[in-house]
């Protein structure tokens, strides 16, 4: 019964804060969920991203001058202005606990939708649970191939998958063989959960279609203390290309060794996660001068697009750091989603899924170097084209697919 | 598997080991001295990396030059925990070790929790340090500089403790009142003195063994748990209590580690060294200088 | 009739050291046999053979008729050998009563019937009135008595009392004196250890004097403490000084 | 003083009988399905920490890794069903067998280890156990299982609209883990095992073996663990090395009957219904802010908490009632 006494509690003090609004109209509120991990190791990742979606929420509430879905005038004009107010739950990259939060949000919070998760396992059941209650999942920033081909009817995915960034990767390394860049030789280098496991799965099996050797395929267990024995079998066998798939304290961890044994790879081409992370850089960016990520977000397209640098700026007040792969997805996600329940005009699940479903967004109105966002019928969106990025002098640049690169590659690596 | 990978390989596991020693002693030092297994000691690891960090990013002092502030900060903090918390437990009539073993862990999560609360959880590390990515090559084989800074430490710590307790006053008193704190009362010392000193002492090396590790590990609030598990493993393989098992304790460990990881997928290099564990205690369920 | 229990030609080493070296004892049916020796005799040594704690380097134990050498202490138990401990080891979180259970439970299989034999053998020792307290909150006397009570328990032919008279008062002592009077009036035979002879010299049949290892002497205990060899294995060095 | 016993005995049942029936009855007060979900995890801790108080609690061999028979009983049934159609009923009891009798194997070696020997082996083998699965491609590896959903079916335990169904098997659990040890207790198991905890040398006088009674602990108690792992994965429909055998679950096994009162009947039960509705609180309602403040709030929980009540919250009780008593 504390629990009950409890809500009412909290209820109170929300009703309180939200006086004045309330008094304006009492639906004027759609509410979204949020669930990230914000304790325990990768608790870092969940603030980012809670201050991606405070960034977003502003852009949509606020009336700003971008050319977004609902950045001018405030709140939802679909709703007759409703604000869209966000609840953030931590999951503590348990899937057990994601999915109690998920049911949560959706009994006691009554959100509208739920947007998260980070880590792809906690994903799996997170959508399981908002299928069972037909609320709509947006998957912002999950790469996990096996996620949107589970026949879910409410689960979106705005970003590109592991499959299509890896095919990018290969893309690039075609095209550069192309221009009598030798590149035969494979490692792959990567953490033996499901991130990890996945990607380097997907990168083994498109380097057997396109003829790549991989010379050694490293699988590790993440966070582990030491990483000498690991790149010392890397740095033996000197492939061409050496692929890391890690989290950010482990890709630390990786250049440092790396250094320390003397291994200098021909070209580093990372599938992001950590090397998309201000840490990473910040920790050893000195020796990372010219690694190439996977990503599907560049702070170069401020260039053409003005805008990006604009809300890039918002977000770095709030969080100090640029936007990386991560928080720019986060963001875009919850656009994406705000813009659906704005045109279902309605708070109800199953409206905004199919609002969502028919969802035609033209990648100029976003912040990502995509085509558009358009979802298939598994929810995912095949028009997000990944990017290659490279790290030089500092920031980076784009460096691939040819219509979005900005430069040529350097290669190899200084 | 060239024989210079396979040097290099024994080479990093030392040097590791060495380390993986004087993370590991201080919970030796105090298990010995009292009979008490502190569960937060990876937490302990984790704040001395933080003061590390701290004492550069707004000092610019470097974490070799800090290590003994961070030593000292560290051993009024050990004090400081003995005295507020384990004081108490020790107190328990009942379940003594199950209290010792959750007022200790409790600590854990207050630590982690505190430090995501004032330090936020963001990955932190000191890029520019004297001995960052320095490394001497030597015919092949590469000692990176901060970990070789870091076993020359670890060697001279644990010839300082040895020296300590065997030929300092203070260090006469740990030993007998390890040895039976009913009688050193009578001779006048006094206990919560020495156990307060104790866990000091604890504290200051694994806080030693924390600014080393700060000048190339990276640091968040959850860097303890990667180091504690291994911890207790190497006190228990070198027999709990004994100062010396542990330094023979982590070399085992470190070398384990890297040969383990030549022979299995790197990651079940972990496997390794658990294996070991088990066999030892098996042969000796004491570690191998334990009391028997 | 054998002998209910026998040692024959016993050794027990411990590195260099030599604990009990030839050894050979019998203990008779219902007889309260003490054993005897200053310290450092092997008393508690030749004790822990009997009980199973460890097995002796040479030499055989006969319990019973049947070669028990090599037999653990809880299969010894069975076969009808209790024992108390010098140093009390009472099970500290269990109440009294349920102490005695554990021992109890030896010969009964049926928890009703393990609880009454508990009961009936609290009666026995004197200790009913304390059966629900923990026994961490017995006082010392009461902590001997509860080791007797629960060998007794288990029902045995032959107890092994070690030192249960030793640091107790005076009247505590007599109490302990009549209780074992009383186990062997109930039929049960009594090895003793002691290590001062005054408390055992009027309770015991007969007397078997250990020093340093061996066996020294044995008969009746108003012969054993005349005998001069008895007297200079426990006044030894007094009598060379003062001689 | 016998009849005190039988008394306190039939006192116990029946006030289990009670709260049984009144949990029995929680669901129709009970419609909010967070609320359902901490009372289903609750009863699942309760059940799983009174079966690790009976290797642990009652034996005294203190393990930190019964998350290993946590992982096996979730595996072996989700293995069998989604490789071999075996219905999940019969994959609960032969993941229960296969706990006990790994338990078994492994109380060979490890009950020869005392104090923090054991403590620490107890944790190496279940990291050990948890990185083998991370790496054992056949059982899904990281990727995990995830449980095909096929409607609502008792058959095949599985429901999607209610959570009830798992509520009631949560509730039975947690009976016959509750019932299993109500009736240990005053066994020739029970007071062997409490006699091992106490002194395992007195014990060994009195007729016990000792090796066979920490055997014997060790299998009951394997045994349930890794039903409440097979229910757990049911429940979750989606397992993966971490998420069923992981550390945590070893502590949270611990944890409820070392506050409430390790070696109690009641102590895990009691535990169990005060920490998991904390842990989960804490998170959802302070969690969120990504400060840590619900970690600084549960850990001094647990300070506190092992540093007042040494004996655990069931002292509470029998304080008041041995003053009553007096009286």
């Amino acid at each position: 019964m504390t629990i009950t006494r409890r809500d009412v509690l909290l209820g109170a003090t929300a009703t309180a804060a939200l006086l004045p609004l309330a008094a304006r109209a009492q639906t004027s509120e759609v509410v979204i969920g949020v669930i990230y991990p914000f304790s325990g190791g990768s608790a870092q990742q969940g603030v980012d991203a809670q201050k991606a979606y405070e960034t977003a929420l502003e852009v949509i509430n606020k009336d700003t001058d971008f050319d977004l879905p609902l950045a001018k005038g405030e709140g939802l004009p679909g709703l007759g202005g409703a604000k869209i107010r966000l609840v953030f739950a931590d999951h503590q990259a348990d899937p057990q606990k994601g999915r109690a939060e998920a049911e949560r949000l959706i009994t006691q919070e009554k959100v509208s939708a739920i947007i998260g998760t980070y880590q792809s396992a906690v994903a799996v059941t997170v959508s399981q649970i908002c299928e069972r209650y037909q609320i709509p999942f947006v998957s912002a920033d999950n790469s996990s191939p096996s996620l949107h081909r589970r026949g879910l009817k409410y689960y979106f995915r705005a970003s590109p998958h592991d499959e299509m960034y890896s095919a990018a990767m290969f893309d690039f390394f075609d095209a550069m063989k192309k221009k009598g860049t030798k590149i035969e030789t494979l490692s792959l280098f990567h953490e033996d959960t499901i991130f990890g496991t996945d990607s380097a799965n997907a990168q083994a099996k498109i380097a057997g279609e396109r003829g790549y050797k991989i010379v050694t395929d490293i699988k590790y267990r993440a966070n582990s203390p030491s990483l000498s024995a690991e790149v010392q079998q890397i740095k033996t066998s000197s492939a061409d290309v050496l692929m890391p798939s890690s989290y950010t304290t482990d890709g630390i961890l990786l250049v440092k060794t790396m250094a320390e044994l003397g291994y200098k790879p021909n070209a580093i081409v990372a599938q992001d996660a950590g090397f998309s992370e201000k840490a990473l850089y910040d920790a050893v960016g000195d020796k990372l001068e010219g690694v190439i990520s996977r990503g599907t977000f560049s702070l170069d397209l401020a260039q053409k697009r003005p805008m990006v640098g604009k809300i890039n700026e918002m977000f770095k007040a709030k969080s100090g750091k640029d936007f990386n792969d991560l928080t720019s997805r986060q963001f875009m996600g919850l656009i994406i989603l705000a813009d659906a329940i704005n045109r279902a005009k309605s708070a109800d699940g199953e409206k905004i899924r199919d609002a969502l479903a028919a969802t035609d967004i033209p990648g100029e109105q976003t912040i990502m170097p995509w085509k558009r966002v358009k979802f298939d019928e598994m929810g995912q969106n095949n028009d997000a084209d990944p990017v290659l990025l490279q790290y030089v002098g500092g920031k980076f640049v784009t460096i691939f697919p040819p219509q979005a690169a900005i430069a040529e590659a350097i290669w190899p690596m200084k | 598997m060239t024989a210079q990978a396979i040097i290099q390989s024994l080479a990093s596991g030392l040097l590791m080991g060495l380390l993986y020693g004087l993370i590991a002693v201080g919970l030796a030092l105090i298990f010995g001295l009292m009979d008490v297994v502190n569960f937060a000691h990876g937490e302990f690891l984790m704040i001395a990396m933080y003061v590390s960090f701290f004492l550069f990013a707004f000092f610019a002092i470097d974490p070799l030059l800090s290590a003994p502030l961070v030593a000292a900060a560290l051993f009024v903090f050990g004090a400081v925990v003995y005295l507020l918390i384990v004081r108490f437990a020790m107190r328990a009539k009942a379940n003594a070790g199950m209290v010792q073993i959750f007022s200790t862990f409790g600590l854990a999560i207050v630590m982690r929790g505190l430090a995501q609360f004032f330090f936020t959880p963001d990955y932190r590390s000191i890029p520019q340090s004297w001995l960052g990515g320095k490394t001497i090559s030597f015919a092949g084989v590469f000692l990176p500089e901060p970990q070789l800074i870091g076993a020359l430490v670890s060697i001279l710590a644990f010839a300082g403790l040895y020296f300590f307790i065997h030929r300092t006053d203070f260090g006469r008193a740990l030993e007998a009142t390890r040895e039976d704190p009913g009688a050193v009362a009578l001779v006048g010392i006094d206990k919560n003195r020495v156990f307060a000193l104790g866990w000091g002492l604890g504290a200051a090396l694994v806080g030693l063994a924390g600014a080393i590790m700060a000048s190339f590990f990276y640091i968040y609030p959850d860097v303890g748990a990667s180091f504690a598990l291994i911890a207790y493993v190497t006190v228990a393989l070198g027999g709990f209590g004994s100062v010396f098992g542990a330094f023979a304790g982590g070399i085992i460990v470190g070398l384990v580690e890297a040969t383990t990881a030549l022979v299995l997928p790197p990651s079940l290099k972990s496997v390794g060294i658990y294996a070991v564990y088990l066999l030892v205690v098996f042969i000796r369920p004491r570690g191998l200088f334990g009391q028997m | 009739m054998t002998a209910l229990l026998e040692t024959r030609g016993v050794w027990q080493r411990f590195g260099g050291l030599v604990a009990n070296s030839d050894v050979s004892i019998s203990v008779g049916r219902g007889e309260i046999v003490g054993l005897i020796g200053p310290n450092g005799a092997g008393k508690s040594t030749l004790f822990n053979l009997i009980a199973g704690v460890l097995p002796p380097t040479q030499g055989t134990i006969w319990f019973d008729g049947e070669d028990v050498t090599k037999m653990p202490a809880a299969e010894r138990c069975q076969r009808g050998v209790g024992r108390t401990f010098q140093v009390v080891k009472s099970f500290e979180t269990m109440t009294v009563i349920d102490n005695v259970i554990v021992g109890a439970l030896v010969r009964n299989t049926v928890m009703r019937e393990a609880r009454r034999k508990a009961h009936e053998v609290l009666e026995f020792t004197g200790l009913a009135a304390r059966a629900d307290v923990r026994a961490s909150d017995l006082v010392p006397a009461e902590k001997r008595r509860l080791e007797v009570a629960r060998a007794l328990a288990t029902e045995p032919k032959l107890l092994l009392l070690d030192e249960v008279l030793t640091g107790l008062t005076p009247t505590e002592a007599q109490t302990g004196v009549a209780l074992v009077r009383k186990v062997r009036d109930a039929g049960i035979t009594v090895l003793m250890v002691e290590h001062v002879m005054e408390i055992v010299m009027p309770l015991v049949d007969r007397a078997i004097v250990l020093d340093l290892g061996k066996v020294l002497v044995e008969g009746k205990p108003t012969e054993v403490v005349r005998d001069p060899k008895v007297i200079s294995a426990y006044l030894g060095d007094r009598h060379a000084v003062s001689a | 003083m016998d009849k005190n016993f039988a008394a306190r005995r039939r006192r116990d049942l029946v006030i289990a009988a009670v709260l049984a029936a009144l949990a029995a009855l929680a669901p129709l007060f009970v419609k909010d399905v967070y609320v359902q979900n901490i009372l289903i995890l609750t009863l699942m801790y309760a059940a799983l920490s009174q079966s690790w108080n009976i290797l642990s609690g009652y034996c005294g061999q203190i393990s930190l890794g019964h998350a290993l028979y946590f992982g096996i009983g979730a595996y072996t049934t989700e293995l069998l069903f989604t490789k071999f159609g075996v219905l999940p009923w019969f994959g609960m009891l032969g993941g229960g067998v296969i706990a006990a009798l790994i338990a078994m194997g492994l109380g060979y070696p490890f009950f020869r280890l005392r104090g923090h020997y054991f403590v620490i082996a107890t944790i190496v083998i279940a990291e050990i156990g948890l990185l083998l699965f991370q790496n054992w491609e056949w059982a899904g590896a990281a990727m995990g299982i995830t449980i095909p959903v096929r409607g609502d079916s008792w058959l095949k335990f599985q429901f999607m609209r209610s959570k009830l169904p798992y509520f009631y098997f949560a509730l039975v659990l947690c009976c016959l883990a509750w019932f299993v040890t109500w009736w240990l207790e005053d066994s020739k198991w029970g007071f062997w095992w409490r006699a091992v905890k106490d002194n395992p040398e007195a014990a060994e006088s009195l007729g016990v073996v000792v090796f066979n009674s920490k055997m014997g602990a060790a299998a009951v108690s394997a045994f349930l663990v890794a039903i409440g792992g097979a229910f757990y994965a049911q429940f979750l429909a989606y397992i993966d090395p971490e998420s069923v055998m992981g550390f945590q679950f070893s502590l949270l096994m611990a944890l409820p009957a070392v506050l409430g009162g390790i070696g109690t009947l009641w102590g895990p039960v009691l535990g169990a219904a005060i920490l998991i509705p904390m842990t989960e609180l804490t998170r959802s309602y302070i969690g969120g802010s990504g400060r840590g403040v619900d970690l600084i709030v549960y850990g001094t929980l647990i300070v506190l908490i092992s540093l007042a009540l040494p004996q655990g919250l069931v002292s509470l009780f029998s304080r008041a009632k041995s003053k009553g008593a007096t009286r």
